[in-house]
């Protein structure tokens, strides 16, 4: 097939930028929902790594792969999402940082 | 898709079944028992199923590999399922609390578990632990009240989705540098892919040993542990320790042995600095902990530090690898229902009352409740490797493959970390023996008070009888291993 | 009858068990009839004995069982019979049988009278075995036996915890020359391969030369041991302080018996020292510092006891310095007649401390000739026996001694002018003991006069003190005999006169007072030395520095265990890294996440250190 | 058999006990005792079967059939792992000791403990099945097993029934023995995995361990192993600090098990396993034991003497005489090993009576601190002469078995090194020391005032009784110790002849 042929490593350069990123926002937001957001980024960083992957060796794999990602992306947030209803409701915030009961 | 693999892949057909039908029921008729007795019957089903499959071992396309190995884990994990169950049932049922999906959860839960048992490629691996982990979140959540069961699962929720994450991104690489997703093909094209990109392999095999790490809580990984046991009701605590933990170890070996990740020393470097960090660290965060859920949290860190000498004793050619996978098959075996039965007297005795697991709860268990504090106390000194009990006969293992594979380090470090364990251990068994106003051991006053312990306790819950037929099984592989080692030999 | 003299310990080792067992039901004369008829049995079997013996001298064996065998280490239980043993026996049963029949009255009214017949006769029996030792390993038993008994004895009356200091003091300080002995023994087992004396001595002869210094340092290592026991220098110091036990106690084991094994162990093993010249000299110096040191010391004293005390560690030394010069007979004959004297002397004195209820002090006595005269008797004849006054048995002990130290080649007449000197300090001892008890103003009334059970044993020893002398010892087969030389006359002159000597002076100072000696005394010089030598040259205050009071020191300094400390700081360690890691635990998750990142890293760099070739 | 038989009487005797308390809570001492005289007299009933002590012959190390006794079943022969027990004359030795010394136990807790006794006496008998095992496990495994095993009803003894600071002691004594005793787990396996590589199967058996071909340096590794189990238990300076707190704190049928027996286990443990095994490591070691035995001689009785708690001044005496025992062993010669073995029984019973006096002591005055007592022998004569006795035994007195043990030891030790035996002799000066000044502070000086109208009971006929066995039994060994020393003779002639 034609058209511009990028390098497997730029492409993993980028996933991996996007994979720190989203670790970043993981170390550093407080708020439950950006922390899912992070999460987010994080996946898709891998399933871009994947897709690329699936590209340089040609095969089908790496895009099936994305699509598992994508549902088990799914899965996490709607399970996280429920979470979170339920830190508002006996939190009374959606700040981590408050949630920490159990610590020693 | 041919009658063989349904054969072979019953365990998992069983209880997909099992969860279907608990859909159905919760839809059409709620109700607790019915609901329990179906998963009842469902996990009994796929144990027979288990048992049946072992016919009909083969590759079940690239995704699953049912062997023999496979299959005796997959009856562990079934069993320590039942365990839940029915500690599930006595422990925490505060009134107009409906569990129903609890048992779903469950049952999904172990269909990861077994998934991930048997994968043998990246995507069932993946899809087995993400599977098992969902589940668990909201089975740790499942309490409605209170903020530890919710902050347990929040923390393990954003924790663990990072684990996979980077363990995908692992896998990505992975699959970047050899083209191959599963395991025997990694393990064919991975010299290979060494000899052109070894950076890319070697990171993503680290971030692969990152996330798994993260499921097994060994250092630096480990840190969601105490926090997850305690806010967590006791059962799904249990089921976390041996069922998560126990799949995700054999996974793991599967994908080192599979893979032939053991060829690269830098990989055994780096496993070998997280087994001892785990064994030390481990311990010594256990040694002046207060409550006992967190000790034992603490105390599973080191031990999967233990187990982990095995996995890194195959990369020398000292041990034979029999003797390595029966190892693993026995330490594993003999970890779960210790952890089980433990679990099982905790429950008992501390119920959801979280002051009830501080150990200054447990004084004097033995005057009060003896069954209860000779099953802990069995159970902490198999924890403590003791004799006559399966976790020596494991920790025999674990030492000889070690001194075979000339791994003095390791062992060093576990000689260490053991001593340090025996101090806490017997803190709790202590802790039972003292007893209020027993000023030199023999003042008179404290006698009348046990008889009246004596007389208090003649309820015997069915937790108990668990804890003690489990113990019975831990004795029995302490004292008497042979038949179990034929066994294991023959996986 | 010779097979027999197991019977002679047995007897009052059977006594004494049965007085322990039984004692506290058995009626006071039953308990006194014991004590004395055994030892008294076993003196009888003793003459016995010796009368056979001396129809054949012929020296015996007799082998009970083996005591222990390993390998070539196979000590008997075996007794062994010749002159010196008959001597020994003689005095051991004879004078303790006076002296348990003297205690019958003394100990009268104390409660635990059983328990010291037994004490005293358990004594007996294990000085008996101590001479009649085949080996040096029973010969070790019977030393250690009688060092226990006299433990026992001295701190008789336990309650008064200073009689419990002496007797400890006393057990400790001879133990310390019995380690060494037993040291000597390892040494001489090692060497010769045998313990038993005689085959040891004939082995020694074709093994060692005269003067090999392997035969040195044995000899020495049971020079030391014999010098703990016999209270010679430098181990003197507990005697004195053994005077706490009862009177009798004192005048059995520590004038005529205990105190003199170590002068029956070198005599016994002379065949040993006969190859170390250098280690007879060491006794003999020994002997004769002795000597004086003692006698210095006594003539300060104010304690009647311990005026005594100090006097048998100078006779002793007398006898150290005998068999130092080789004049073996005189030397275990001088053993045999202060054992005599000595005793007469203290049970004297212990009639007197009976009779003015538990008076010490000599200067608080005085006058008693007419009140006491028994007493005072007994005490003339023991002086002048002691003082070695012509005609006395002290004479001819001494006598000889002092000659035959007057032949020793080299530095014998110095020897000589020591002994003169010690000879001219203890005339003046005894008999300023004399005058100052019996003479002069009465201080104290008696309240009674001695008893026949007290008065019989002091007559008979008075007796044996005067003719005592007269006695031919049958050791002549046991020692070498010495040059049959005498010296020139004056020499036998000036050691005759000597005494007399002395005694003149003491009569002038300490009874007519015409010779004033109080400026010397008062003096600076005087006084310093007065209190030098009351305090027995220092030497007590010197080990309390030297050894006593570090040793408090470094057993209190270690009470507390140092090694702990080790294991203590182990314990730490665990607990700070414990404290540490569970301050890591904050409960934060991100704070969670970023040690996951860290973990990451990590692995990630270890996992990348990748052998160069691969790149 | 027998010896399978002589400790399962005692595990399920244990049980009875257990549960005789139902019936009436002073049934378990009374079931404790029979079934430990049932025992004795069962094990002696086999003995007689034995040919004369004089003609017994020497068992080879590597010929169990040359034993008195030897008995062996498969286990786990995944590992060769098999229940193998042998006999030898020191063996036996110890059993006789074990099981005699476990009467007297029993005896001693008859008034001591009033509370959970079932549960005591259980774990008493248990303790006692447990020494039993090492004393004639001969299967590496097996005797790792009882090894460890054997402290767990100890360790309950003492956290149960112990002293003010129970807890403590208990944990550090658990602590000390279990974590030497990883050490001899990994010498034992890495031991095996050796000989395995040899001869190409697995093997735990004492006799094909034996002369196992192994490199200088792992000899010295795994002989180091074996050696720092075994002296932690004997215990030797500076393993020793877990002794004074568990002897001290445990209750006194505690300290009797502990002092007569289990600090046995470790001198026989070295003389069984930890020369044998490594000959010419053991022997390129020796001199570096001999000083620590010498230095634990001195230490021992320094810290002795120092000490104002009786039973702590017991304790530090035990360091002191166990610190012979390792001087004996070390020096490896037959005058040595016999005194070396012959001091494990004599201590044994000495030991045994003084802490039986001081239990007896504590259960009057409520306390061991001896500047509370003096003056004791007034109002307890008899026990004041008992106590005597077993003093001057303590510091050697000849005549009695403590002397022949030392004296033994010094000799064998004199002809090995001359210097160390003057050192080590200096025990026998400090030994009195301490031994008199306990008689002193405790029976004799002033009595005092607080405990004079106490009206406090003298022993009585048990106490004596049980007394009296040890009093006779040191006084035999004291003036004809023969017999034990032809029972250990020939055992210690062939393992004279393993090391080159």
């Amino acid at each position: 097939m034609d058209g511009l042929n990028i390098p497997l490593n730029h492409i993993l350069l980028v996933s991996s930028l996007l994979f720190a990123i989203g670790m970043m926002g993981l170390m550093i937001r407080r708020n439950i929902i950006f922390i899912l957001m992070s999460l987010e980024v994080m996946l898709n960083s891998a399933a871009l790594a994947f897709v690329a992957a699936g590209a340089h060796w040609g095969q089908p794999d790496g895009q099936i792969v994305f699509m598992l990602i994508l549902t088990v992306a799914a899965a996490e947030v709607a399970v996280g999402l429920g979470l979170v209803l339920q830190v508002q409701k006996r939190f009374k915030t959606l700040d981590m940082d408050h949630a920490n009961r159990m610590r020693g | 898709m041919n009658a063989q693999l349904m054969m072979a892949l019953m365990p998992i057909l069983v209880l997909s079944l099992t969860a279907v039908v608990l859909m159905i029921q919760a839809s059409v008729k709620r109700d607790q028992s019915v609901a329990w007795v179906i998963t009842a019957l469902g996990l009994l089903l796929a144990l027979w199923g288990a048992g049946y499959a072992r016919g009909f071992t083969q590759p079940v396309t690239v995704l699953l590999m049912v062997d023999d190995w496979g299959l005796f884990f997959t009856t562990l994990i079934l069993v320590a399922a039942l365990v839940t169950l029915i500690l599930s049932k006595d422990t925490f049922s505060p009134e107009g609390e409906r569990k129903e999906e609890y048992y779903l959860l469950l049952v999904l839960s172990v269909l990861g578990a077994v998934v991930l048992i048997q994968s043998s490629h990246m995507v069932s691996l993946l899809l087995g632990m993400e599977l098992m982990g969902v589940a668990l979140y909201a089975m740790i959540a499942f309490p409605e009240k209170g903020q530890r069961p919710l902050e347990a699962a929040i923390k393990y929720l954003v924790l663990s989705a990072c684990a996979s994450v980077i363990l995908l991104y692992g896998f990505a690489l992975i699959y970047a540098a050899t083209g191959e997703l599963s395991y025997a093909g990694i393990g064919l094209k991975a010299s290979i892919a060494y000899a052109q990109n070894p950076i890319l392999l070697m990171a993503g095999t680290a971030m692969v040993l990152a996330g798994i790490g993260f499921k097994l809580s060994v250092v630096p990984f480990h840190m969601w542990t105490p926090d997850v046991y305690e806010g967590a009701p006791t059962p799904v605590t249990g089921f976390l320790a041996t069922v998560s933990k126990g799949a995700v170890f054999v996974a793991l070996s599967r994908f080192f042995v599979e893979g032939q990740l053991y060829e690269y020393q830098s990989l055994m470097t780096a496993l070998a600095a997280v087994a001892i960090a785990s064994m030390l660290i481990g311990n010594w965060l256990a040694l002046r902990q207060e409550n006992i859920k967190r000790l034992l949290a603490y105390s599973s860190i080191a031990h999967f530090g233990y187990l982990l000498v095995v996995l890194i004793a195959l990369s020398y050619s000292g041990a034979e690898a029999g003797l390595i996978r029966e190892s693993i098959t026995f330490y594993l075996a003999a970890y779960i229902l210790t952890t089980l039965a433990a679990f099982a007297v905790v429950a008992s005795i501390a119920g959801e009352d979280e002051r009830k697991n501080h150990i200054a709860s447990f004084d004097g268990l033995f005057w009060r409740r003896p069954i209860q504090a000779f099953s802990l106390t069995v159970a902490m000194l198999s924890f403590a490797g003791i004799p006559l009990t399966a976790g020596f006969i494991g920790k025999f293992y674990i030492i000889s493959v070690g001194i075979q594979s000339q791994l003095w380090w390791l062992i060093t470090a576990l000689v260490i970390g053991s001593a340090i364990g025996i101090y806490y251990y017997l803190r709790i068994i202590f802790a039972m023996t003292m007893s209020s106003g027993m000023s030199s051991g023999m003042s008179v006053n404290d006698e009348g008070e046990d008889q009246k312990n004596v007389a208090q306790d003649v309820v015997v819950s069915s937790q108990d009888v668990l804890a003690m037929l489990l113990l019975t099984m831990v004795l029995l592989l302490g004292t008497w291993p042979q038949p179990f080692i034929e066994f294991a030999g023959r996986l | 009858m010779r097979e027999l003299i197991w019977l002679i310990p047995l007897i009052p080792l059977l006594s004494s068990v049965t007085l322990m067992l039984a004692g506290s039901r058995l009626p006071r004369l039953m308990i006194g009839i014991a004590g004395v008829g055994s030892v008294g049995f076993a003196a009888l079997l003793t003459l016995g004995t010796g009368i056979n013996f001396m129809a054949n001298p012929e020296p015996f064996q007799l082998t009970l069982w083996t005591w222990m065998q390993v390998g070539s280490f196979a000590p008997g239980v075996a007794f062994y019979f010749d002159g010196l043993t008959l001597v020994m026996m003689s005095v051991i049963t004879g004078v303790g049988f006076l002296i348990h029949l003297f205690s019958t009255e003394f100990m009268e009214r104390d409660e635990s009278y059983a328990r010291y017949f037994a004490y005293l006769n358990m004594f007996v029996a294990a000085m008996l075995v101590l001479v009649m030792a085949d080996n040096l390993l029973l010969l070790y038993l019977g030393w250690e036996g009688v060092g226990v008994c006299s433990y026992l004895l001295v701190g008789f009356w336990y309650q008064n915890s200073a009689n419990g200091q002496a007797a400890r003091k006393a057990f400790i300080v001879t133990r310390i020359g019995d380690t060494a002995m037993a040291l000597g023994l390892f040494l001489l087992f090692t060497e010769l391969g045998t313990l038993d004396i005689q085959a040891m001595v004939g082995i020694a002869n074709e093994t060692w030369q005269v003067g090999d210094n392997v035969a040195l340092i044995a000899c020495l290592l049971l020079l030391a041991g014999a010098v703990g026991k016999s209270a010679q220098l430098p181990l003197h110091t507990w005697l004195p302080d053994a005077m706490a036990g009862p009177t009798p106690v004192s005048a059995l084991i520590h004038a005529a018996t205990m105190v003199t094994a170590g002068v029956y162990l070198i005599a016994r093993t002379h065949g040993l020292f006969l190859l170390a010249p250098e280690a007879m000299m060491a006794v003999a110096v020994i002997g004769i510092a002795t000597t004086l040191m003692a006698a210095f010391t006594a003539l300060m004293q104010s304690d009647i006891k311990r005026i005594l005390a100090y006097s048998t560690i100078s006779q002793i030394g007398y006898m150290f310095l005998a068999l130092g010069v080789g004049a073996w007979t005189a030397g275990i004959f001088h053993l045999m007649t202060h054992a005599f004297f000595k005793a007469l002397l203290f049970l004297g004195s212990g009639a007197i401390i009976h009779c003015l209820h538990h008076e010490h002090n000599i200067f608080k006595m005085g006058g008693l000739r007419t009140r006491m005269p028994v007493t005072f008797w007994s005490f003339m004849i023991g002086s002048a026996a002691l003082a070695a006054l012509p005609m006395t048995s002290g004479f001819f002990s001494k006598d000889q001694i002092l000659l035959q130290a007057y032949q020793m080649p080299g530095m014998g007449p110095w020897l000589w002018l020591a002994g003169l000197l010690g000879a001219l300090l203890t005339a003046v001892y005894s008999f300023r003991l004399v005058f100052v008890v019996f003479f002069g103003a009465a201080k104290t009334e008696p309240d009674k006069d001695t008893g026949w059970r007290m008065a019989l044993p002091l007559t008979v020893l008075c007796g044996l003190s005067l003719i005592g002398g007269y006695f031919i010892i049958p050791v002549q087969d046991v020692f070498p005999v010495g040059s049959g030389d005498h010296p020139a006359h004056w020499v036998e002159y000036v050691s005759i006169s000597v005494p007399l000597f002395g005694v003149l002076l003491a009569y002038l100072i300490f009874h007519t007072g015409q010779l004033k000696v109080d400026s010397l005394v008062n003096s600076r010089i005087g006084q310093t030395l007065r209190q030098f030598w009351l305090s027995g040259w220092g030497i007590d205050w010197l080990y309390d520095r030297l050894f006593v009071r570090p040793y408090y020191a470094l057993s209190g300094m270690l009470k507390s265990e140092p090694v702990d400390a080790i294991y203590g700081l182990i314990v730490a360690i665990n607990q700070t890294f414990n404290h540490w890691l569970s301050a890591a635990q904050t409960g934060r998750m991100r704070w969670y996440i970023v040690s996951m990142v860290f973990g990451l890293v990590v692995l990630l760099t270890l996992a990348l250190q990748i052998s160069p070739e691969v790149l | 058999m027998v010896m399978v038989n002589l400790i399962l009487i005692l595990l399920v005797g244990g049980v009875l006990a257990l549960l005789s308390e139902r019936v009436n809570e002073n049934m378990p001492r009374r079931v404790a005792l029979a079934v430990v005289l049932f025992d004795l007299v069962y094990f002696l009933i086999h003995l007689s079967g034995m040919p004369e002590l004089t003609q017994l012959q020497a068992p080879l190390p590597d010929d169990p059939s040359t034993w008195l006794m030897h008995f062996k079943a498969d286990w786990i022969p995944a590992f060769g792992i098999s229940i193998e027990f042998a006999l030898d004359g020191i063996s036996m030795l110890m059993v006789l000791l074990t099981l005699v010394l476990g009467a007297v136990a029993v005896s001693a807790s008859w008034t001591d403990v009033i509370v959970r006794r079932g549960f005591f006496e259980a774990n008493l008998l248990w303790t006692l099945a447990g020494v039993l095992g090492v004393f004639m496990a001969l299967d590496l495994f097996l005797f790792f097993l009882f090894w460890e095993v054997m402290l767990i009803p100890m360790y309950f003894m003492i956290a149960i029934w112990g002293h003010e600071n129970r807890g403590y002691a208990a944990m550090k004594f658990f602590i000390f023995t279990q974590a030497s005793g990883l050490l001899m787990l990994v010498s034992i396996l890495a031991l095996v995995a050796v000989n395995q590589s040899a001869t190409g199967q697995w093997s735990f058996s004492y006799f094909d361990l034996l002369n196992t071909p192994m490199a200088e340096a792992t000899a010295h590794w795994l002989m180091l192993g074996f050696f720092i189990a075994f002296v932690v238990k004997l215990p030797v300076f500076p393993f020793h600090t877990w002794l004074p707190d568990a002897h001290t704190q445990a209750p006194t049928a505690g300290s009797v098990i502990l002092a007569g027996i289990l600090l046995k286990t470790g001198a026989y443990g070295l003389i069984r396993f930890a020369v044998p095994l490594f000959p010419q490591a053991a022997m390129d070691f020796s001199y570096v034991a001999m000083v620590l035995g010498a230095v634990g001689v001195v230490y021992g009785a320094v810290l002795a003497f120092a000490q104002t708690d009786f039973k702590r001044l017991i304790a530090y005496s035990s360091v002191s005489h166990m610190g012979f025992v390792l001087l004996g062993v070390y020096a490896w010669n037959e005058l040595a090993l016999q005194g070396a073995v012959m001091q494990m029984v004599a201590h044994g019973f000495s030991t045994a009576a003084l802490f039986m006096i001081a239990g007896s002591l504590q259960e009057r005055l409520h306390t061991r601190d001896m500047r509370e007592m003096g003056g004791l022998w007034q109002q307890m004569p008899r026990m004041g002469a008992v106590a005597m006795f077993f003093v001057v035994a303590s510091l050697g007195l000849p005549g009695l078995g403590n002397f022949v043990a030392e004296f033994l030891v010094l000799l064998g030790l004199f002809q090995v090194d001359p210097w160390l035996t003057a050192v080590a002799a200096l025990g026998l000066i400090t030994g009195a020391a301490y031994s008199l000044i306990l008689m002193q502070r405790a029976f004799q000086g002033e009595p005092n005032p607080k405990l004079v109208d106490q009206g406090l009971m003298d022993f009585g006929r048990r106490e004596m009784l049980t007394m009296a066995v040890m009093m006779l039994a040191l006084i035999g060994l004291g003036i004809y110790p023969q017999p034990i020393l032809d029972i250990a003779q020939p055992v210690l002639q062939s393992l004279l002849e393993v090391t080159p």
